[in-house]
């Protein structure tokens, strides 16, 4: 993810220590992928309750922006900042592959506003608990709020095995209520360039650092 | 003192590991098996000896870390040994 | 205070660990009678218990390669990219760039058939400590599989704990497992093999080695605390000394990857520091092996006061102490008045530190515990004068060699091909790597069989017109060659491996191996060993590929029944510009040519081959043989044409012969062939045993490359004087055709390829 | 009738995610909690009413599947309702 922010900004992003209580104001703040406190008791629970996540509430109370990353977002949800819940891997096993998600149409975001509605970007997913879970009424409310980002699609190849984990109506990405923040389970920073296989994981972190910064 | 706290899937949440160890018990030939939840199963050892205290310590440390009560429920309950 | 009313303050198992040894000790512990005198005579003492457990952990099989140590003196380790070779945690080598790559493959055979998962998580996370304890960071993990027959009820519960187990702790620690290979044998029913290897990238003039340095210098345990778990052997773990019998200590030993990574990160950390002298992880035989290795390296002695060794659980003895082999722990001498420094760092990522002692000049291992003496032994006998047997024996080989006509069949062509991709040993792991997370990181190019090696990107080698330099890493060994024929096998291991480097694309470099082998007190299976070894040797020397670092892994048996020989060969490679890796998919349009055969190749070698065993139902014959100097020949040449950017492709022929190859090539891209056969064959029938021979047959030193400029190819090959064999070119059919003698569609076998494991593991898809 | 499997790490085998929740309690300022240990607990349903038969059928379950005993404890019982 450093080198995908670097890639695109020139400089190198700073580093968050988990300890940290007070930080400086940021235009972005990027939770990445990883095993956070080795995912025991459930991923992200841990990571949730260190000393920076109330700074990073702050952030984003302050209308700031922070993307989640597969680990980064399961902090999230279990942070409370995001809803609903991230479930094992239907098959009970970790996936390492590609998927292919589909734009959703939502609420405005900083994420996806170069993209169209519809529009298929090829991204590797790798995780073990990746299986989106919400209540009936809260996918209600996520549908009705334009909050569902990106969800996993069929395609021709991949007709049986397209959603890797088993999430309720293929969702991979939601948004928060004002659109400033997205959780995601695939990596964007591991398609950055044409020998990872595709560029279209740079397109969303240029988007998402271009609408922030300008 | 030792507390058990023990967390359970909610009603209606998939345990897809409760239903992959049925069908392999199911393939051994347990066949009376009609169906298997799977939880967890957490034991906190305190250095403090009031029950009342101890008990409301353990539940707030549910509510606040140990369970996930979007998908789940616990029960709390004093090991005596 | 006498002694023994000294002693009555420790605990009683403390006393139990200080009290004399008798010859009976001994024996349990897995001494013989002779070494037990020798010991006595050498320290001038009866050992007490502890020192005893010492010594018998140093002279194990696994610390004192007491069987194998004789031969393993032969292997070629020299040349000039070696920076370091056998003999430490891990081999280096220098690849430009003031860069070297730091590597080791290591097994944990024994406690993954016992848990599976702990097992095979604990060895990964072993091996890493190997890496890192150099300076280096981790950038990719590998593994060699072994399991018993695909239809015994335990091979899927192991292959299901392994694989998880495997990804469990690489995917954790967050380093990519890029590639291995898995294969299964009756042989392997009671005895599995797990040989994890690590790859790790350290600046060339910033390598930690274990030698200790300074007396005076304090000793520092950093890591995990130590625990009860794993102690040595089936020894000590007796009644005498559990308080609580009714549970027997665990033997198994649980990974924490979490810690792992912590320790991994603060240990790099303060090497970027000039505190540490040395270091060294505690891997077999835990705080013993490290403590004595270092010392003894550095000619010096130690002194450990066993209190501040930071224990997981109430009174643990000297004894228990020294043998734990609790894991993610590490050992340091660091300069003096870098400790407070040293300690921030651990503090911060919340690691245990101590100081436990300081380095002597006595060459003594002098350890206390409770105030008292624990142990005092020279360290001389410990390590110089362990054992090293000249143990008998035979290297049998089969000489019979069988001839196509030898091998009667009423298969077709398509017949075979259906077979052998619905055996499991040829068939698509992919049900295994995705559960592997392979490109964390971001710097993974091929992983899991896209390429004959892995291949990943070297960190900070970026140029402005090149994405930089690639590793290429691979696994290799073919134990049905090396049981018919050891030395031939063991050439052909490491020509495999050399084969599948070249193949990605990158010049072969060097090898780390692992010699996993039945009882070497069996004459046969000894000569296994040492004909392995003169194989490995050969070849290695021929090819200029060092061997750098290694492990053995002997009495791999159930019930008497050896494993087949199996001796893993982990090679690398480098290349200078990534993106001119090569995967093994043609693209439509390519033209194929085999390198290394001609239009005068017409019978394949069917000896021990796959296509042997489908039709005799069990291996037999001599295994193909090995030229070095057309292996070289053939490598040599496809780095050429690759350097001259002519090749889309590349996939050297080995299990399964020619065909299996091709089709493997054609599989992702849906793409069809036409093939061309050698005149002599094309007015054959399916059944013709010459046919046969020529599409399955497992001749060595061939490689089938993919290109979109064959008038290029063609020059550059004939100006080289390299035997060739145009095979066709590539098309969108989906078929492959053999004149009017076979179409074989694609997608049946495709079919059977992607669905064979995952039917085997019970997995609906 | 259901019954209850409680898997229990033995003593002695290392228990990192209990570790990781213990210190993360005490940073959350549970400071009385001293030790975590963690477990699993089974709920298997059977289709059958003989207790006996049931607890010799869930011992066999847990030496055959459920439980791995190189490093792994069970206690069985059956749960009342
Ligand atoms: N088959 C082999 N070939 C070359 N070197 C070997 C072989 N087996 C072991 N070695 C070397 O012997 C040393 C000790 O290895 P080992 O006992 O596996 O270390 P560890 O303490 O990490 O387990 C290492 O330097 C290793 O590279
Ligand atoms: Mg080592």
């Amino acid at each position: 993810m450093i080198v995908a922010l670097k890639k695109i900004t020139g400089k190198a992003p700073i580093k968050i220590w988990h300890k940290e209580n007070d930080i400086p104001n940021l235009d972005l703040i990027v939770i990445p992928g990883g095993f956070s406190f080795g995912d025991y008791l459930r991923c992200g629970a841990l990571a949730a309750r260190s000393p920076v996540i109330n700074v990073i509430k702050n952030h984003i109370s302050r209308g700031g922006t922070v993307l989640g990353v597969c680990n980064g977002f399961q902090i999230l949800i279990e942070a409370k900042i995001l809803p609903g819940s991230l479930m094992r891997n239907k098959k009970l096993l970790f996936t390492c592959k590609e998927t292919t998600l589909e734009v959703q149409s939502c609420i405005k975001n900083p994420f996806l506003s170069s993209f169209k509605i519809g529009e298929c970007l090829k991204i590797p997913v790798a995780h073990n608990e990746g299986n989106y879970f919400a209540p009936n009424d809260l996918l209600k409310e996520l549908k009705e709020e334009g909050r569902i980002a990106l969800k996993y699609s069929k395609q021709k190849d991949n007709e049986k095995n397209y959603n890797p984990n088993g999430s309720t109506e293929d969702i991979a990405g939601i948004l928060s209520n004002n659109g400033r923040v997205l959780g995601m389970m695939p990596h964007p920073e591991r398609a950055i360039n044409y020998l990872h296989g595709g560029t279209d994981g740079l397109k969303l972190i240029k988007n998402c650092v271009e609408q922030i910064i300008g | 003192m030792k507390v058990i706290v023990n967390v359970s899937l909610k009603e209606g949440v998939l345990d897809p590991e409760g239903q992959a160890i049925r069908s392999s018990l199911n393939n051994l030939g347990f066949e009376h098996c009609s169906d298997v939840k799977t939880g967890k199963q957490i034991i906190l050892n305190f250095n403090q000896n009031s029950e009342a205290e101890v008990l409301t310590q353990a539940k707030r440390m549910c509510e606040e870390l140990l369970v996930n009560t979007v998908i789940e429920n616990y029960e709390i309950s004093i090991l005596k040994d | 205070m006498d002694t023994q009313s000294q002693l009555l303050k420790i605990n009683k198992n403390e006393y139990l660990a200080q009290q004399k040894s008798k010859l009976e000790d001994a024996l349990e512990m897995g001494l013989t009678k002779d070494e037990y005198n020798l010991i006595c005579k050498k320290i001038n003492k009866t050992p007490n218990m502890t020192e005893l457990g010492i010594f018998s952990a140093m002279f194990s099989e696994h610390c004192s390669y007491k069987s194998s140590k004789k031969w393993l003196k032969t292997l070629p380790t020299a040349a000039s990219h070696v920076i370091q070779g056998p003999g430490e945690n891990a081999g280096v080598i220098d690849i430009g760039d003031n860069l070297a790559a730091v590597f080791k493959i290591e097994s944990h055979n024994h406690p993954s058939f016992l848990e599976p998962y702990q097992g095979s998580a604990t060895g990964v996370g072993g091996i890493l400590r190997d890496v890192f304890t150099m300076g280096a960071r981790p950038i990719a993990l590998m593994n060699a599989l072994r399991f018993g027959a695909p239809d015994q009820p335990l091979t899927k519960h192991l292959v299901s704990g392994v694989v998880k187990g495997i990804g469990g702790y690489g995917n954790c620690i967050g380093i990519p497992t890029v590639g291995g290979e898995t294969n299964f044998d009756k042989s392997y029913d009671g005895n599995i093999l797990v040989n994890a290897m690590a790859v790790g990238l350290a600046k060339k003039d910033r390598i930690f080695y274990s030698a200790a340095t300074g007396a005076g210098n304090p000793v520092i345990y950093v890591g995990a605390k130590t625990g009860r778990d794993g102690i040595h052997g089936a020894t000590m773990a007796s009644a005498e000394f559990t308080e609580n019998s009714t549970q027997k200590r665990p033997t198994v030993q649980v990974g924490d990857p979490f810690t792992g990574k912590l320790l991994l990160e603060a240990c790099l950390e303060l090497m970027n520091t000039d505190a540490v002298l040395s270091i060294q992880d505690m891997g077999a035989a835990g705080l013993t092996s490290s403590s004595v290795e270092m010392a003894s390296k550095g000619s010096l002695g130690m002194k450990l006061n066993l209190d501040l060794v930071p224990t997981r659980e109430d009174k643990m003895t000297s004894y228990e102490i020294m043998l734990s082999e609790s894991q993610e722990r590490m050992l340091m001498i660091l300069k003096p008045g870098s400790e407070e420094k040293a300690k921030s760092i651990f503090d911060k990522w919340d690691l245990d530190f101590s100081i436990i002692g300081e380095v002597t000049n006595t060459r003594r291992l002098v350890l206390t515990k409770d105030g008292f003496d624990a142990c005092d032994i020279p360290l001389a006998p410990l390590v110089d004068d362990a054992p090293e047997y000249n143990k008998p024996y035979e290297i049998k080989t089969n000489k019979k060699v069988l001839k196509p006509s030898d091998l009667k069949t009423n298969l077709t062509i398509a017949d075979i091909l259906n077979i052998i991709f619905k055996n499991p040993n040829i068939a698509s792991k992919k049900w295994i790597w995705e559960q592997y997370d392979s490109s964390v990181m971001g710097d993974t190019i091929f992983a899991n069989g896209d390429s004959d090696a892995s291949v990943v990107k070297i960190h900070g080698t970026e140029k402005k017109e090149s994405y930089g330099k690639g590793l290429a890493i691979t696994t290799d060994c073919t134990p049905r060659y090396v049981k018919s024929d050891p030395i031939i096998g063991g050439m052909q291991a490491v020509c495999e491996a050399a084969r599948n480097i070249a193949s990605s694309g990158a010049k072969p470099l060097a090898i780390t191996n692992n010699l996993n082998f039945g009882n070497p007190d069996k004459i046969n299976v000894m000569g296994e060993i040492v004909g392995s070894i003169t194989g490995i040797s050969k070849a290695a020397s021929f090819l200029g590929t060092p061997i750098v670092s290694g492990n053995v892994s002997l009495y791999n048996e159930t019930n008497g029944k050896s494993i087949l020989p199996t001796p893993v060969i982990g090679m690398i490679g480098a290349m200078e510009e990534v993106e001119n890796a090569l995967e093994i998919s043609a693209k439509l349009d390519n033209v194929l040519i085999i390198l290394g055969q001609n239009d005068n190749f017409e019978s394949g070698w069917v000896g021990c081959s796959i296509y042997q065993e489908i039709i005799n139902k069990k291996y037999d014959g001599a295994p193909p043989s090995i030229n070095l100097e057309d292996e070289k020949k053939v490598i040599e040449i496809l780095l050429k044409l690759n350097k001259q950017k002519l090749l889309t492709a590349a996939h050297d022929i080995s299990d399964g012969g020619l065909l299996t190859t091709v089709c493997e090539m054609l599989f992702k891209n849906n793409l069809g062939l036409d093939i061309n056969l050698p005149s002599n064959l094309t007015n054959c029938d399916s059944y013709n045993p010459l046919l046969q021979s020529w599409c399955f047959g497992e001749d060595q030193a061939r490689i089938i490359i993919a290109t979109k400029d064959i008038k290029k190819v063609q020059l550059t090959l004939n100006k080289n004087n390299v035997d060739f064999f145009v095979l066709g070119k590539t098309n969108s059919t989906s078929n492959l055709n053999l004149k009017n003698i076979s179409t074989i569609s694609l997608n049946e076998l495709r079919n059977s390829n992607e669905k064979t494991i995952p039917t085997m593991m019970g997995n609906k898809q």
